[in-house]
């Protein structure tokens, strides 16, 4: 194994083993909710079951759906702290 | 160390991003279950409601019919046996 | 129209069109004679008849006088099964 993959596995491991993975991703849930993504996803989410009619959508349709829309809707701002927080976990582990 | 922090930062987008689409993905299967759900049992009591309604109106067009009907028909008995009496 | 509104005239359109309407009352006629709802609202009828004088009482007093009697007879379990009859029914052509 390469050194850059074998720092990219030690990494994964410790952003797991330390709980920081499931922090960054509860961090982001909260900033989703905080900046109202979850609100315009749900608003979106109404209009295409409205559109189609609910006897003609399931989960995994409205879900294929509404994604495009969802990835564009994230705030750059939260992507960005989102990021800042990884690299700063990253520079204090992977010594 | 210019590699290292080269490698860091392309690390720590690629961590973004697969974060990122993880709980993207999580969050948009919890909003559309919540949404499908919350449309089906919308549907579920607006056919609740006109059921009852259809039930109602049914019920109040037919007994209208029906007490006219029945109302002419003892009337009607009635006023011939009372001139059958009377005869 | 509100989409209510709509799906509410589409559902009684397809009462009527497809016949389901008629056989409804047609049922709910049948049920009255078998429960014995008619023989009570005759029986009530000679009542006020006789109560009133009949040279005192027309049709439509005597239609008047008995309909609030021939509408709490019907007995629960007729209006119950009506009920069920309309809401498959619905359930099967609501799409």
């Amino acid at each position: 194994m390469s050194k850059e993959l074998q720092m990219r596995a030690a990494i994964n491991q410790k952003l797991i083993e330390m709980g920081e993975r499931e922090r960054l991703k509860e961090l982001l849930r909260a900033k989703l909710i905080e900046c109202g993504w979850r609100d315009q996803l749900k608003a979106h989410c109404k209009e295409v079951i409205k559109e189609k009619g609910i006897e003609n959508v399931t989960v995994e349709d409205l879900v294929a759906g509404v994604t495009p829309k969802g990835r564009a809707l994230v705030p750059d701002s939260v992507k960005k702290e989102l990021l800042q927080r990884i690299r700063a976990f990253l520079a204090q582990h992977s010594t | 160390e210019e590699a290292r922090c080269a490698f860091l930062d392309k690390l720590s987008s690629e961590l973004c991003v697969e974060i990122c689409e993880e709980v993207l993905a999580q969050c948009s299967e919890e909003v559309a279950g919540a949404e499908i759900k919350l449309a089906l049992e919308e549907k579920a009591a607006f056919l609740a409601r006109c059921s009852e309604e259809v039930c109602s109106s049914l019920v109040v067009e037919t007994l209208d019919a029906e007490i006219t009907q029945l109302a002419k028909e003892v009337l009607n008995a009635e006023l011939r046996q009372i001139r059958k009496f009377i005869k």
